[in-house]
C-alpha cells in the first residue's frame, strides 16, 4: 500500500518535471511534447498502441524466459569447470561488447523477420547479468557445505544440483532483477533492426512519420511495462532470496 | 559397527613454513579424544585432514586406521556452525546424505533420529525458525544418519549457551557411544567433562593430558571434573 | 500462385504506393503472384538480405547500389520504383541560405548512407565552395527536427515529398534546392534490386507488370488511389501522408521495368570521380532490363 | 601471466568458431566477413580507425568518470533519507526503461553534436548500475558498525563518511565493473544518434557504404577496447573490495 | 571520573508479548556486574538499552545512573565481534571516536593505550592480519580511548581461545578497574573468575547468585571459584 504510494508520488514528480521542462525551457513539441500531448496521443491511438504492446510483451516474457534458462544454464556449465571459466569469461565480456546492431543482419537472416529475432535479442541482453550474477554465486558456495558434501561421499552433480545451486538463488535474483530492466530494451532494439510489429517498431515508425507525440506515447508504455515487470520480477527475486537464507 | 583406532603421524607445512608436527597421535577405537588447543595451532587442520577436506597446509605424514581399511566413508563430520541447509526443513537435512549420493533415504530411520534429538514436533520446519540449540541438535541427528564409525566434532558446541550446552554434551556423548571420535574444542571444562583422552596441541607438539578419574560423561561439579579443567587452563595458558 | 518476397527500404509511406495499390487492387493475384512485403527498419538491411537470397526483391537507392556492386554484393537493379531524385538540400524558409553558395561557413546536417559527402561536394562545387567550407553533422534519425530546431542550417538527405510537407505542418516551412538542377547527375531515387545470379527474371517481370498497372491507376485516379491507400492502416490516414500522396504521384516510375543505362553511366563515374567506388563497371553489371533477351 | 594465457586462448577460440561459422555456415562477407578479411580492413584502415576510436575512448572514459560520480553521488543522497529513496526508486527504475535513442533529440538539442552528448549518453548509461549497486552498499552497514558510531557520539555526516560509505566501497566496485561493459555501448548509441567521428559513426559510416568489413574492424577495436576496460576496472575494483574487508 | 550505578527497572515486550521483565536490576558503581543468561532471554537487549542501541524490543520502564545525571555520552561497548573497521589500522581504529565527533584524537594518548594493551608494535597494521587475540585487544584499546565511566561488554571474550580468553579478562579487568561494568556472558568460569555481583537472567526474572570469596579477579583453580562456576551451570541447566 505505502509503496503504492510512493509509486504515485514519483508519478507526479516525473509528470510535474516533464511539463516544467517543456514549459520553462520552451522546448518545441516536435522534440519532446508536453504530458497533456502524449496523454491525447495515447488515447487517441489506444487500440494501435494496445496491440503493438502486445506484442513487446510476448517478446519481452519469452526472452525473459529463455535468457533466464539460457544464462543459468551457462553459470552452471562455467561453475563445473574451472578451465571452462578461464576461456569464457573473456568471451562473455566480449559479448556484451559487441553493439547487437551488427548482428541483426546475421540474426534476421537466419531467423527472418518475424517474432524469433526480437527474442533472441531480448536474450542476448539479458544473458549476461543473469549468468554472471548466478555464476559468481555459484563459485561462492560456503565452503562448510562443500566439506558436508564430500564427507557424505556425494557425486559431484548432486552436490551441484542439491547444493550450489540452491545456495546459489539469491544471487540469481539479483541477476533477475537487473534482467527485468534490460529485457524491454533488448525487444525494442530488436525491433527496430527490423519488425512490423511492436512499441519499438511504432516508435519508430511515429518518429519517422514526425509524429512525436505518438512516439513519447509508446515510450511511456513501455516504461510503464518495464516498471511492473520490475515488480513482479522484484516479488519473486525476495521469495527466492528468503527461501535461501 | 565396529569403530577402529585413527592414527595421524607427520607434520604440517603452509607455504613451506612448518606449521606443527612432527606429532604422533592415535585416536583409541570406540573412545572419544579430545583436542585442545591456542587458536590457529593447526586443531582444525589435523581433524580436516582426517576427513580428507581440503586444507592450506601440506600435510607429509600418513593418516590411517588401525584396523588397516581405507578411512574414505566411515568418517562423520559436524562443525560449530551447524551447517544445515536454509532451504530444507530439519528432515530433508537429516536425509541429505543419501540424496547426495542418490539412494533413497531410509525415512523412518530419519524420523527415529530426529524424534531421538527431541525435534519431533520441529521435524517440518526451516533451519531459520530455530534456536541455535535446535539447529545443532538437528546437525546431530544429520551425523547420527550417516551413521560413520569414526566421527570428528570441530566445535560442535561452542555457539550454544551454557545451559543448553551441557545438555548437547550429554546428548552427543550417549548417541555417540561407542564410535571413535574427535572432539576439538576451546573450553577445558567441556574436555574435562567428555573425554576419555585429552590431548593439547602445541606449536611444538601434542602433550596428553591426565583426563578425570570418573569415566565420562561427567558431573560438572565433580571435584575430579574441575580440577581437571584447571589443570587444562594452565597448560593453555602457558603454550598461547 | 508464385510466392515472391519484397523487403521495402523502410516504413510503408507514399512512396511505396504502386506496390500497397498492386495488392490492394489484386492486380498480383492476377499475374499469378503472391506477394509478401516486408518492412525493416534500417535502409542497409534489404540489398544485403536479397544479396543473401532471403528475399526475391529488396528496395534500395540507386547511388547505393553502385556501392554495394562494387563491394561485391551479387545484385542488380531490375526495375524502378521512383525515377526522379527524392532527395533535396533542405533548409528553413525564413533562413538565411538564399542559394548553396550562402552555405559557407555553416552547419550541413545528414543521417548516414554514405554518399552525402560525395552529393553535398557536388552541390558545393558547382557554387565554387568545396567541403570544408561546410560543417558535415550527422544527425541520423532526425532530419527535419534538428533542422527545425536550427541546430543546423540545412540537411541533405530529406526527401522532398515528405520533409518539406512535415516542416509546413508544423509551422516552420522549408525550402527545398532540388539536387539534380544543382550540379547532381540525376538518378532512380528508388529501385528494385535483384540477386544478380538467382533472380527470376520470369517472375519479376510479372512483378513490375502489376506495379506499372497499379502506378497508371495512381496517376488516373489520385483521389480513389489515396482512400485505398489510407484505409490500408489507420496509422497511415494522416495530413502529412495526403499531402506527401499528391507530391509523390508525379515521381512514380511509368514504366518500371524500363532501363535509362546513361542514367547508370553517369552515376556510376560521377561516384568514381569522388573516389567512393574503384574502377567503373558497365551499366550490364549495375542493372537489367528483365524484358530484354 | 595465467590471465593472459587464458586470455590468448578464448581469442583462438572465438577466433576459430567465427572462421568455422563463415565457412560451414556459408554466411557470405556481406553479412559476416571472415577473420581474415576484417584484419585486412582493420590494417588498411588503420589511421582512420585510430582517429576515430580516440575519440569513442575520451568519451567512454569521461563518461564513466562523471557517471560513477554522479551514481555514486545519487546514492549517498538517497541512503541519507527514506522519503527520498521511496520516491526516487521507481524513477531510477524509469530512468532505466526509457530507451536512450528517445532523449537523444532532446540532449543534442541542448548539448549540440559535440563530446557532449555522448559523455551524458554514456552517464546515463552507467548511472544506475553504480547508483543501485552503491545504494544497495550503503543500506547494508553492517549494524554493528553502526552501534559503535551511535556509542561513540558520532556525527550523523561523520558516520556516513567514515563508517557507511568506505564500508560499501566492495558493492560500488561491482557496479564499477557492470559500468565498464556498458559505458562504451553507451557512447556508441550516442554517436548513432548523431555524430560525425568515433567508431560508432564509423560503423554507420561502412555500413551505409557497403564496407562490412570495416565495420566489423571498428566493431572488433570497439571490443577489444570494452575488454581492456574491464580489466582495468576489474583489477581497480579488487583493490577497493579488498581494502575494505 | 567517578563510576556511576546504573538502575534499570521495568519490562521488554517484543509485538506485544512479554520476552522478560519485569525486573530491576541495579550495577553497583565502579564494580563489575556479570549477566548469565539462556540464549535469547533479553541479557544483549538489556545490555542495548542501556547504551541507547536499537532493540527490537519496546521497553516499558526505567534506565538512569543512580547521581540523577543522564547516561548520554557516559557509556562505553564492546562486543562480541570486534567491530575493527576494516580500512582503518589500529591506531586508525583507536582514534575512531574522536574523528567521528569532529575532535582531534589525542594521537599520544592512543598510542600509549595501545602499547598498554601490547600491541604497540602492531599499531600500524590492519585488523585483517591480526590475530583473533589482538584484534579484541586492540577493540579493548578503542573502548578505553572512549574513556567512559560506565562499559558494557557483550561477551566480548567469547570467540577467543582459551588461553588467549584467560590473558584478555585479566587485562580488562584491570584496565576496566574502578568503572561500572556489565558483562554479559555465556560462561560461568568467566563470570565467577571476573564478577563483584553475579545475576542470573531467566524468562521468569533474575536471580542473584552468590559470588565467591575472593576479590576478582580470581585465580581460575581457586576451589571457591570452581564451586561458584559449578553452582552457576546448575542454575543455568535449570533455566534452559
Ligand atoms: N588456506 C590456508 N592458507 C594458508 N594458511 C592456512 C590456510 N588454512 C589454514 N591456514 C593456517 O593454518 C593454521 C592452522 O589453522 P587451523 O584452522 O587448523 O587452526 P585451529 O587450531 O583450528 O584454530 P582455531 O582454534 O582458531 O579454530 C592457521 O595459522 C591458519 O592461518
Ligand atoms: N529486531 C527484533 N525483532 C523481533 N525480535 C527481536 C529483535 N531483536 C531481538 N529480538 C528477540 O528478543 C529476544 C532477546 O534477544 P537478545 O539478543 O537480547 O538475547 P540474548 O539473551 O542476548 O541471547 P544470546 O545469548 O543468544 O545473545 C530474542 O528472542 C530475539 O528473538
Ligand atoms: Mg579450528
Ligand atoms: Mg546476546
Amino acid at each position: 500500500m505505502k509503496r503504492l504510494l510512493w509509486a504515485a508520488a514519483a508519478t507526479v514528480l516525473v509528470l510535474g518535471l516533464w511539463q516544467a521542462l517543456v514549459s520553462l525551457a520552451g522546448l518545441p513539441p516536435f522534440i519532446l511534447p508536453g504530458p497533456g500531448r502524449v496523454a491525447t496521443a495515447l488515447w487517441k491511438n489506444r487500440v494501435l498502441i494496445a496491440d503493438n504492446a502486445g506484442v513487446t510483451i510476448l517478446e519481452v516474457l519469452l526472452g525473459l524466459v529463455l535468457g533466464t534458462l539460457v544464462g543459468a544454464a551457462t553459470a552452471i556449465g562455467l561453475a563445473a569447470s574451472a578451465s571452462a571459466r578461464a576461456l569464457m569469461r573473456p568471451i562473455l565480456v566480449f559479448s556484451q561488447a559487441i553493439p547487437v546492431f551488427a548482428l541483426a543482419p546475421i540474426l534476421t537472416l537466419w531467423l527472418g523477420y518475424g517474432i524469433g529475432s526480437k527474442v533472441v535479442m531480448a536474450v542476448l541482453i539479458i544473458f549476461f547479468p543473469v549468468a554472471s550474477s548466478f555464476l559468481d554465486g555459484l563459485l561462492t558456495t560456503p565452503q562448510g557445505y562443500l566439506d558436508l558434501a564430500r564427507c557424505m561421499g556425494a557425486r559431484p552433480g548432486a552436490t551441484l544440483w542439491r547444493i550450489r545451486v540452491p545456495a546459489a538463488l539469491p544471487s540469481l535474483a539479483s541477476g533477475l532483477r537487473l534482467a527485468a530492466v534490460y529485457a524491454p530494451i533488448g525487444a525494442v532494439i530488436g525491433e527496430w533492426v527490423g519488425a512490423s510489429r511492436g512499441l519499438g517498431y511504432l516508435m519508430l515508425l511515429a518518429n519517422g512519420r514526425a509524429k512525436i507525440d505518438l512516439m513519447f506515447a509508446s515510450l511511456i508504455v513501455l516504461a510503464a511495462f518495464t516498471i511492473i515487470l520490475h515488480a513482479l520480477i522484484d516479488f519473486l527475486a525476495t521469495r527466492l532470496q528468503s527461501d535461501a537464507n | 559397527m565396529t569403530a577402529p583406532a585413527v592414527r595421524v603421524a607427520g607434520r604440517g607445512e603452509v607455504d613451506g613454513a612448518p606449521l606443527f608436527g612432527p606429532l604422533d597421535i592415535v585416536l583409541p577405537g570406540g573412545q572419544w579424544t579430545c583436542l585442545l588447543g591456542p587458536s590457529g595451532v593447526g586443531k582444525s587442520t589435523v581433524l580436516r585432514l582426517i576427513a580428507d577436506l581440503p586444507t592450506g597446509v601440506s600435510f607429509l605424514g600418513t593418516i590411517s586406521a588401525e584396523d588397516g581399511m581405507p578411512l574414505k566413508g566411515r568418517v562423520g563430520y559436524m562443525a560449530q556452525s551447524d551447517l544445515l541447509l536454509p532451504w530444507l526443513d530439519v528432515t530433508g537435512n537429516v536425509e541429505l546424505g543419501a540424496r547426495l549420493r542418490h539412494e533413497r533415504p531410509d525415512a523412518a530411520r530419519a524420523a527415529a533420529l530426529v524424534e531421538r534429538v527431541g525435534l519431533g514436533p520441529r521435524a517440518r520446519r526451516r533451519p531459520r525458525t530455530l534456536s541455535g540449540g535446535e539447529r545443532q541438535r538437528a546437525a546431530l541427528a544429520r551425523t547420527l544418519m550417516e551413521d560413520r564409525p569414526i566421527v570428528l566434532l570441530d566445535e560442535p558446541f561452542s555457539a550454544l549457551d551454557a545451559g543448553n550446552r551441557a545438555a548437547m554434551q550429554e546428548t552427543a556423548a550417549e548417541l555417540l557411544a561407542g564410535r571413535t571420535v574427535l572432539l576439538v574444542t576451546h573450553d577445558p571444562a567441556e574436555a574435562a567433562r567428555l573425554g576419555h583422552h585429552i590431548l593439547v596441541m602445541t606449536a611444538s607438539g601434542v602433550i596428553p593430558a591426565e583426563p578425570p578419574a570418573l569415566p565420562p560423561i561427567r558431573p560438572f561439579d565433580d571435584p575430579g571434573t574441575l580440577a581437571c579443567q584447571a589443570r587444562l587452563l594452565t597448560l593453555l595458558r602457558r603454550a598461547a | 500462385a508464385d510466392k515472391l518476397t519484397l523487403i521495402l527500404d523502410w516504413f510503408v509511406n507514399p512512396d511505396h504506393g504502386p506496390i500497397v495499390i498492386a495488392q490492394e487492387k489484386g492486380y498480383f493475384a492476377d499475374q499469378g503472384l503472391d506477394v509478401e512485403v516486408v518492412a525493416p527498419a534500417d535502409p542497409a538491411d534489404p540489398p544485403k538480405m536479397v544479396a543473401a537470397g532471403r528475399a526475391d526483391l529488396g528496395i534500395t537507392y540507386q547511388p547505393q547500389l553502385h556501392l554495394q556492386v562494387a563491394e561485391g554484393l551479387p545484385l542488380k537493379r531490375v526495375g524502378t520504383l521512383v525515377a526522379t531524385p527524392l532527395n533535396c538540400l533542405l533548409v528553413r524558409e525564413d533562413g538565411p541560405i538564399r542559394s548553396i553558395a550562402d552555405l559557407k561557413g555553416k552547419k550541413v546536417g545528414y543521417s548516414v548512407a554514405g554518399v552525402e559527402e560525395a552529393m553535398i561536394g557536388a552541390l558545393l562545387k558547382r557554387a565554387g565552395l568545396t567541403i570544408d567550407d561546410v560543417e558535415m553533422v550527422n544527425v541520423n534519425f532526425s532530419l527535419s527536427p534538428a533542422l527545425m530546431a536550427g541546430q543546423v542550417d540545412a540537411v541533405i538527405g530529406a526527401y522532398r515529398n515528405f520533409e518539406l510537407n512535415q516542416m509546413n505542418i508544423e509551422g516552420v516551412p522549408g525550402r527545398c534546392f532540388y539536387v539534380e538542377e544543382e550540379g547532381l547527375p540525376t538518378y532512380d531515387e528508388l529501385i528494385y534490386a535483384a540477386n544478380a545470379e538467382t533472380m527470376d527474371k520470369e517472375k519479376i517481370a510479372r512483378f513490375l507488370a502489376a506495379t506499372e498497372k497499379a502506378t497508371q491507376f495512381i496517376v488516373n485516379h489520385p483521389e480513389e488511389s489515396w482512400t485505398i491507400f489510407a484505409g490500408t492502416s489507420p496509422e497511415l490516414d494522416d495530413e502529412l501522408n495526403a499531402r506527401a500522396w499528391k507530391d509523390t504521384i508525379a515521381r512514380f516510375a511509368p514504366s518500371p521495368a524500363g532501363l535509362d543505362a546513361g542514367r547508370y553511366a553517369r552515376f556510376e563515374a560521377f561516384l568514381n570521380e569522388a573516389g567512393l567506388v574503384e574502377g567503373i563497371r558497365p551499366v550490364n553489371d549495375l542493372a537489367i532490363d528483365v524484358g530484354a533477351q
